[in-house]
């Protein structure tokens, strides 16, 4: 850096109460740069980009040996100064706007306070710049008067970009811009933010994953437990890193990794859970790998809109789950691939359409004869903390779904701490409530409770998108290990391309209620077909180095 | 205590001098400082509005013919007027009418009527008129129960001229003149009565100082000065209007809020008051007290002696000889009630009285219950008899014991107890507790009964009185069935001479007495509080209700 | 508790919990046919007319049957009950009056038609047709609840403003002062405020006087209690989005804390506030009963007491459909309101 | 600002990402928790009080309430009796404690009652079909519309006053709030990934709503009853007061407060301190319930 940088920071502390939750942090931006601060979560990354406006939070306490923006301390600041600051020389996008933009106010309003607090402007002038501004972020005059309910998740990003850059500030402060989003409206915005630096703004970029900051960062910043365990260029920290755990992150991402390739360090469960008493008897005998496990055919499903429109969630849906395979289904949200999921659980009717369970029907079909055959079909879903009774332990939500695979059978502790050592669990944790536990040990919990009855078919809806990247890499290769040591067949329906290819066999796409395209998964990513599926390609990001 | 009531325009027919009446109402113990008479020798000042408010119900019809209670009464009284009406020393004398012969049988009346006097409706006071408020009394559909049983012996009535009606009776009634005296007797204009029901009762027309301007429900009845008033009797008061331009009848049932907006200035005066503001108000400068006990019937408890237990006469007199009436009496009325021992008001002359039964005496209760075969007791300490525990039900209506007589029951209840008998207190709105009395549901009950003279004795303790009226209302609820005392209540009833009258009313209080049929309490209370501002406050009624024909208004 | 239960209210309504983000199958992207306006306010108002005729309606027969269910003479009760000692003449002739010797399908309809035509009968005690004494008592309950509510709504948002300013001090303060206000019974401090301004100090008139001074003290007694339940649920609201990330983001573009309350956490305050009008209303109709007869107003609470004392059932049937009707009312402006200050309910 | 409200934040459909509950903010000072903790152990202990009251009255006031000495009426609050004494001598301290448990008998039971019929109305609608569940919400609806104690009085009006019709009354015109309330529990319980989950593991309904959907419906309910308990008793005693509920000379709360009233300017204490034990048992319920609710949010 040749100038001074725009921003300097040393010895950064930010405290709670006694708990230091940020410790001797100190980063430098230059002028037109752009650092990536990377970490999972509880890494202080939030925290500390909040701190940077003096925005911590109530009963905090900020130190720091130097906080010099563009040659101002800002360590001494009072309130008034950092309000003159805010807005006008840095700016914050926060994540997910439909809850960072105010929901009973319109975007227009929003942009114009920004304008209305650092400028002495008319409001007719006010308002042609608010325009203007949301032009310039590709979204049209006219939605100046509507409100963030009523953007698409891309646009009402886009219009809080638009907020925070309304008096184009030197430095812009970006967290997790684009992790609420599908791939392409992250594109959209990664390329909005790309502009934007293009332009001579400053950048910080606070993000968990290395995958979207490595397309913009100059430089990265990886964080863990309130520290900066190493910065430099990107190209050197994705090719070079020099602590344990960048290396951890990069090989957790499992963005261009090959099937069966494993994502984490640490082993993921029980060396042979065939010696498990839980699984000597299994409800049906495995079929051989192959065969079809769970087979939808012209599945069609409607909503009708409060506006009296009607949602085709589903448009003649047919897909085949192979035993002891994985069946990938991405999609962005709303493309109906949750709908989609809930029919081949048999918790939803179809209008029409059939689906096969190793060869038997299963839908449509009387819950009731339906019933006795649910131990063979598993569900796994991605908030495992809702799927638990809140009032039991882990012991219990186990034993509780062992004691539905076959009547007669006495399941007692013993099977729980099997199952929990499948997993790769502690069995002490069978006294704990799950709300206490880590968010990977719940999904962990959570697939063991699937694998109970002793399914040879489990349904994964968005299992890792809660996750942060080291543990969504060790939950993926737990479900790789099962499927190879159960023979499971897999239906793994997620949002996130590089997950989707990196666990399954077959691909398919899903777009507005239909699948556009499927076929093994190589061969979908090598030769796409379909321009959805093109798009969605072209808008995943990966490793700038990989 | 007065001896004497404080009555109305008669006191100055009587004594000459509204004065006296003042002199007398400051008996009561307020300093005699504001009023009219012995205060201020200022001259009275025309003019103002006097905001009265009342604690009673808000009456459902302003006319006291229909249904016929006290809060009627308590308005009526503004611009209706009677017949005759009561003298300051008890005597009745005529009002709206002249004077009245009765025939040697007793059974028919000539009433003369005094000539010139208008309703303010323009219709003419004549024997026509007195004759349709009778016929509309006795007339089922408007649901009289005071008026009608006091004009019930009433059979024939014939217009001799508009000045003379000759009366036809079932009976000999000596206590003729006293009915026409009250308020539920008052008289209407006839052509006003031929209006529907609700109308009457909405907007009722008489010949009194005032009349009804509006009537706002839940809130106030308007009251405005007949311009055109002076009082049929001269030299009663004032000769011409009265001197407030209206009244503001308001009803404030809550007595905390009543006394509170009388201290505040925000009403003039208040009825019902309590008696701890009684007290307060008596070392009060800015508040005056008037205390017009009512005629007729004492404030007493009745024993039902139609069932068990009290229909043996040594359980009635165990608990009226167990409770202990003067203590609470004393507590709970800071001196403002005096114990009674008679089953007629203070106020009425014929009325006897004897301390020496109502002693309180334990030992001798427990005697009595003992004889009686209540010599058991229980767990809880009540009598039992067979088994049976000595129970007494009383129903209390919350309309017509005041708080204060409601404690009193309390501490009766508690008192009662020492001697063995479980007296259950019943609560109840006026509608329940005429139910719970008409289905024979009490032992003991207390049901205040205004009338003017001894004749409510009648009323009150003949056989006949416990089949009832057509309004469903029976009032002998002690259910006495003694034909020596009716025999004694019938000649009564028929002799017109006074001294004759009196010696069979005194036979007949002493059987009542002395059967324990009751308790006598204290005199039906009756007390106002009003402003000093307010001047010539006193006159009232022959039932003891205000009247504001001479009251003015002070100006600071 | 994903419904969120008014703290204190043995009536809290659904609160906003009740359009909470709805389930996983319509995520927002795909594209909604919009209703034409003009269409959707005709149909508003038709869902909020029919829901009115239907309340009216239930209101109507379910007293109608509670008549006929309490045991004993339905003549009887019509005249006040038992305690009324009517005549059999009097029985007779209610029984004619309202064809109680009909079939029971026949006396229910003609009622219904009685009531369609707003004849709402004549009440029994007081001789006047129920209507005109509706009319007559309306206003002076009308002005005490609307102050009373407006007076409520401003010491809530105030409390709220408070604690969203004031920092945690003031949080602790104010939710402590408005349990201590929910929890006071009306009758009470009625009571206390009289003993006070009234007896002691002499600053108020402690009856109804026509005065806008005597307006004073009845209001109170009616606002605090609902001022301490509203402020409950608008403070919560109030901090809920002070620590909200749309408040963070408007921190970030300079907005002072004061412009943070004011321009966005005030109007989460209120929603809720909104929310529960109809609730609101109920408490304030509640609260004339008792207020109405301590402070001796004329209105349709103390209405409505004496016309149970007096077991004056054509009266109180009319109290009741009245204050229904209110209800049906402030429910559709409450809806109203509410759409206006957030435009995420579409269709409820 | 409540963290406890912020862990309730991850649940999403698919479009949310990994770290949607980042915004959590750190611990509060012990010293503040300290402050919020002292409302529940304040209320805690009064609740204490009350209960010991209703159980077990002569240990804290061994004078009869009923007890009437006509010689010591209308006394100030002073050593021999605490809070004064009434106009018969009554001691009030005495009756308060002793009013304590037809107080709280009267509020439990009709909270009981609106609880049990709001169970039953909340589980159809919340259980039942589209059908059913309109057909509750509008009788929940025509509850709504008649305010509380309107439907009390109408109720008295037609069975006549007492502590059953109160009991009832009150009851009844608590019910359909907390019907609301049951209904869209149990709806969100009926769509949860909870339930979900165990229908997928083959679970029987009887099974799951025995296990699953009453429990977890119950502790909202529990947390309601707390919270109506303190309301419902106002409401009686507001019955009482208006002459309709529980009679003199019974010590309940709102038959002395009405009592006391008369003699609001000579003996405040009459009127002052059964208030403040209907405030007291208000608003410590409140206090409890929202501490519970709080606990069951956080767990």
């Amino acid at each position: 850096m040749s100038a001074a940088p725009l921003l300097r920071v040393d010895g950064l502390d930010v405290g709670f109460g006694s708990t230091a939750v940020v410790h001797d942090v100190s980063l430098r931006i230059g002028r037109g740069e752009c650092l990536a601060l990377v970490g999972e979560s509880g890494s202080g990354k939030s925290v500390t980009a909040r701190a940077l406006l003096g925005l911590a939070g109530r009963g905090a306490r900020v130190t720091a040996r130097t906080l010099d923006f563009d040659g101002t301390d800002l360590s001494t600041a009072g309130q008034r100064a950092w309000r003159r600051l805010r807005g006008s020389r840095i700016g914050l996008v926060l994540q997910d706007a439909l809850v960072s933009l105010d929901p009973l106010r319109t975007v227009g309003r929003e942009i114009d306070d920004a304008l209305r607090l650092h400028t002495g402007l008319p409001a007719a002038a006010r308002a042609a710049k608010t325009t203007g501004l949301l032009e310039a972020m590709g979204l049209a005059a006219g939605d100046a008067g509507r409100r963030a309910g009523e953007l698409s998740g891309g646009m009402r990003q886009r219009a809080l970009i638009a907020a925070a850059m309304a008096l184009d500030p030197d430095l812009l402060i970006a967290d997790e811009p684009t992790t609420a989003l599908d791939a392409e409206a992250q594109a959209q915005v990664l390329d909005l933010l790309a502009g934007l630096r293009a332009g001579g703004s400053s950048l910080l970029l606070i993000s968990h994953d290395l995958a979207v900051v490595s397309s913009v960062a100059d430089r990265v910043a990886i964080m863990r437990g309130g520290r900066i365990l190493e910065q430099g260029p990107t190209e050197q920290v994705l090719t070079a890193p020099e602590h344990g755990y960048t290396r951890m992150l990069l090989r957790a991402v499992p963005a261009g990794r090959p099937r069966g390739t494993r994502l984490s360090t640490v082993h993921a469960g029980a060396p042979d859970p065939r010696s498990g008493a839980s699984h000597d008897q299994q409800p049906c005998p495995a079929p051989a790998p192959g065969a079809p496990a769970l087979e939808a055919r012209n599945l069609v499903r409607t909503f009708s809109t409060p506006g009296g429109g009607i949602l085709h969630a589903a448009d003649n849906v047919s897909l085949r789950v192979e035993a002891g395979r994985t069946l990938g289904l991405v999609g962005a949200s709303g493309s109906g691939k949750s709908t989609t999921a809930r029919i081949l659980l048999g918790l939803e009717s179809p209008d029409s359409g059939s689906v096969e369970l190793f060869g038997q029907p299963w839908v449509p079909l009387p819950e009731a004869a339906r019933r006795p055959r649910r131990t063979q079909l598993g569900a796994i879903y991605q908030d495992p903390l809702s799927s638990f009774d809140p009032r039991r332990r882990v012991g219990a939500i186990l034993a509780d779904a062992l004691s539905s695979a076959a009547v007669g059978q006495a399941r007692g502790a013993d099977d729980v701490a099997t199952l929990l050592e499948l997993v790769g669990l502690d069995p002490d944790l069978a006294g704990r409530h799950p709300a206490t536990l880590s968010g990977g040990q719940r999904q962990r919990v959570a697939i063991a409770r699937a694998l109970a009855p002793g399914p040879r078919m489990i349904i994964c809806d968005e299992p890792v998108s809660a996750l942060d990247v080291s543990v969504q890499a060790q939950i993926l290769d737990l479900l790789d290990d099962l499927q190879a040591r159960l023979g499971l067949g897999y239906l793994f329906i997620s949002h996130d391309l590089a997950v989707v290819r990196h666990v399954s066999d077959r691909l398919a796409v899903m777009h507005g209620g239909r699948i556009v395209e499927s076929g093994p998964t190589e061969e979908v990513f090598a030769d796409p077909r379909h321009d959805y599926t093109r798009a969605l390609l072209a808008a995943s990001p990966t490793l700038a180095s990989g | 205590m007065p001896a004497a009531p404080r009555s109305a325009r008669p006191a100055a027919l009587a004594a000459g001098l509204l004065a006296t009446t003042l002199v007398l109402a400051g008996c009561a113990g307020s300093p005699g400082g504001g009023t009219a008479g012995s205060g201020t020798a200022a001259a009275p000042v025309s003019g103002g509005t006097l905001v009265y408010a009342s604690g009673d119900a808000e009456p459902t019809c302003l006319d006291p013919h229909v249904g016929g209670n006290y809060p009627q009464a308590l308005v009526a009284g503004q611009y209706l007027e009677t017949l005759y009406t009561k003298d300051d020393d008890g005597a009745i004398v005529p009002w709206l009418a002249s004077g009245a012969e009765v025939s040697d049988d007793g059974l028919t009346w000539t009433l003369k009527l005094r000539d010139g006097i208008t309703f303010t409706d323009g219709s003419a006071f004549d024997a026509a008129t007195v004759k349709a408020n009778i016929a509309h009394l006795q007339d089922p559909d408007t649901a009289s129960s005071t008026g009608y049983l006091a004009v019930e012996k009433i059979k024939t009535m014939d217009v001799v001229d508009d000045t003379t009606l000759e009366i036809g009776l079932s009976s000999p009634d000596a206590a003729l003149l006293e009915s026409f005296s009250m308020p539920w007797v008052a008289m209407e204009s006839a052509k006003a009565l031929k209006r529907s029901q609700a109308e009457n009762c909405a907007s009722p027309v008489g010949t009194g100082p005032f009349k009804v301007a509006a009537w706002t429900k839940q809130d106030s009845v308007e009251l405005v000065r007949n311009g055109d008033y002076t009082p049929p009797v001269p030299g009663a008061g004032h000769d011409g209007p009265a001197y407030l331009e209206g009244i503001t009848w308001k009803f404030i049932p809550e007595a905390a809020t009543r006394y509170a907006a009388l201290q505040a200035g925000t009403v003039d005066m208040i009825d019902n008051a309590q008696p701890d503001t009684i007290k307060a108000a008596e070392g009060s400068e800015a508040i005056g007290h008037l205390d017009a006990p009512r005629p007729g019937a004492s404030n007493r408890i009745e024993l039902n002696s139609s069932k068990a237990p009290f229909n043996d006469q040594r359980v009635r007199e165990a608990f009226v000889r167990a409770v202990n009436v003067d203590d609470g009496i004393s507590s709970l009325f800071f001196g403002t009630a005096k114990r009674s021992y008679s089953a007629l008001s203070s106020v009425e002359p014929m009325g006897y009285s004897d301390p020496a039964l109502f002693g309180r005496d334990l030992d001798a209760a427990n005697r009595l219950l003992d004889e009686a075969g209540w010599d058991q007791r229980d767990a809880a300490g009540y009598r039992t008899k067979d088994g049976k525990r000595l129970t007494l039900a009383f129903p209390v209506s919350t309309n017509q014991s005041v708080p204060a007589e409601q404690s009193l029951f309390q501490q009766l209840q508690a008192t009662a107890k020492e001697a063995g008998f479980e007296v259950k207190l019943n609560l109840l709105d006026l509608s329940s507790w005429y139910g719970v009395l008409g289905e024979n549901q009490y032992d003991l009950v207390s049901a205040p009964y205004t009338k003017v003279g001894p004749d409510v004795l009648r009323t009150l303790f003949h056989t006949s009185n416990t089949i009832p009226a057509p309004s469903g209302y029976f009032s002998n609820h002690a259910q006495v069935k003694d034909p020596k005392l009716d025999a004694l209540l019938e000649s009564a009833s028929a002799t017109t001479d006074q001294a004759e009258r009196k010696d069979k009313y005194t036979q007949a209080q002493q059987i009542v007495l002395e059967g324990y049929y009751i308790l006598p309490l204290y005199d039906q209370q009756n007390h106002f509080l009003y402003r000093r501002q307010l001047q010539g406050v006193g006159a009232t009624t022959a039932v003891a209700s205000p009247t504001f024909h001479d009251t003015w208004l002070a100006r600071d | 508790m994903t419904e969120q239960a008014l703290p204190g209210l043995p009536g809290g309504p659904g609160g906003p919990g009740d359009r909470a983000e709805g389930g996983l199958p319509h995520p927002g992207g795909t594209a909604v046919v919009p209703g034409r306006p003009w269409r959707a306010a005709g149909a508003w108002l038709l869902r909020r007319v029919g829901s009115a005729v239907f309340v009216l309606w239930a209101v109507a027969t379910l007293i109608f049957l509670a008549i006929r269910l309490i045991p004993g003479d339905p003549a009887e009760a019509i005249l006040g009950g038992p305690g009324s000692q009517a005549s059999a003449e009097a029985l007779a002739a209610a029984r004619l009056e309202y064809g109680l010797d009909e079939p029971l399908w026949v006396q229910y309809l003609s009622q219904l038609g009685r009531l369609a035509t707003g004849d709402l009968g004549t009440s029994y005690a007081l001789r006047v047709p129920v209507a005109q004494l509706l009319t007559e008592q309306l206003p002076g309950t009308l002005a005490l609840a609307a102050g009373a509510w407006v007076l409520a709504w401003v010491l809530a948002l105030g409390l709220a403003l408070w604690s969203g300013l004031g920092g945690r001090g003031a949080a602790v303060v104010g939710s402590a002062l408005e349990i201590a206000a929910a929890s006071v019974p009306h009758f009470w401090l009625g009571s206390v405020l009289v003993l006070l301004f009234s007896t002691a100090w002499g600053w108020l008139p402690p009856v109804s006087n026509g005065t806008a001074a005597g307006l004073v003290m009845p209001i109170v007694t009616l606002a605090l209690p609902l001022a301490g339940f509203l402020g409950q649920v608008m403070r919560e609201s109030m901090l809920t989005a002070m620590t909200s990330p749309f408040a963070l983001s408007a921190r970030a573009r300079g907005e002072s804390e004061a412009g943070v309350v004011l321009r966005h956490a005030l109007r989460h305050a209120a929603l809720p506030g909104v929310a529960l009008s109809g609730w609101a209303l109920g408490s304030l109709v509640s609260g004339a009963v008792v207020v109405e007869s301590i402070f001796a107003r004329p209105g349709l609470g103390r209405t409505l007491l004496q016309a149970v004392t007096l077991r004056d059932v054509p009266l109180v049937t009319g109290v009741a459909l009245v204050s229904a009707l209110a209800y049906v009312v402030v429910m559709a402006l409450s809806d109203l309101a509410e759409r206006a200050i957030d435009p995420r309910i579409r269709d409820r | 600002m409540d963290d406890t409200r912020l862990q309730r934040g991850p649940r999403r459909g698919p479009r949310t990402g990994p770290h949607r509950s980042r915004l959590r903010e750190p611990r509060r000072r012990a010293g503040l928790l300290r402050a919020r903790a002292a409302g529940p152990v304040l209320a805690a202990l009064a609740s204490l009080f009350l209960l010991l009251a209703a159980v077990a009255p002569g240990w804290l006031a061994p004078t009869d309430p009923l007890a009437i000495d006509p010689a010591a009426a209308f006394q100030a609050p002073s050593a021999a009796h605490w809070l004064g004494t009434d106009e018969s001598g009554r001691d009030i301290y005495a009756r308060i404690v002793h009013g304590a448990r037809p107080s709280l008998l009267i509020g439990a039971a009709a909270t009981g009652l609106g609880l049990g019929l709001a169970l039953v109305l909340g589980l159809v609608a919340g259980l039942g079909g589209r059908l059913l569940d309109a057909g509750v919400g509008r009788i929940v609806e025509v509850l709504l519309a008649l305010p509380g104690l309107l439907l009390a009085l109408v109720f008295i009006a037609l069975a006549g006053p007492g502590v059953a019709t109160t009991i009832v009354a009150v009851g009844l015109s608590t019910a359909p709030g907390y019907a609301r309330i049951i209904r869209s529990q149990v709806r969100s319980l009926r769509g949860s990934p909870m339930i979900e989950a165990a229908r997928v593991l083959g679970h029987s309904p009887a099974r799951i709503l025995a296990r699953h959907l009453l429990p977890n419906a119950l502790g909202p309910v529990m947390v309601l009853a707390t919270l109506g308990i303190g309301q419902a008793v106002v409401w009686a005693s507001a019955l009482s007061f208006l002459g309709l509920g529980e009679a003199p000379p019974a010590p309940e709360w709102g038959a002395m407060l009405a009592a006391g009233r008369t003699y609001l300017g000579f003996a405040w204490w009459m009127t002052f301190f059964p208030g403040l034990a209907i405030v007291a048992t208000a608003a410590s319920s409140t206090v409890l319930g929202r501490a519970l609710q709080r606990r069951a949010v956080a767990a």
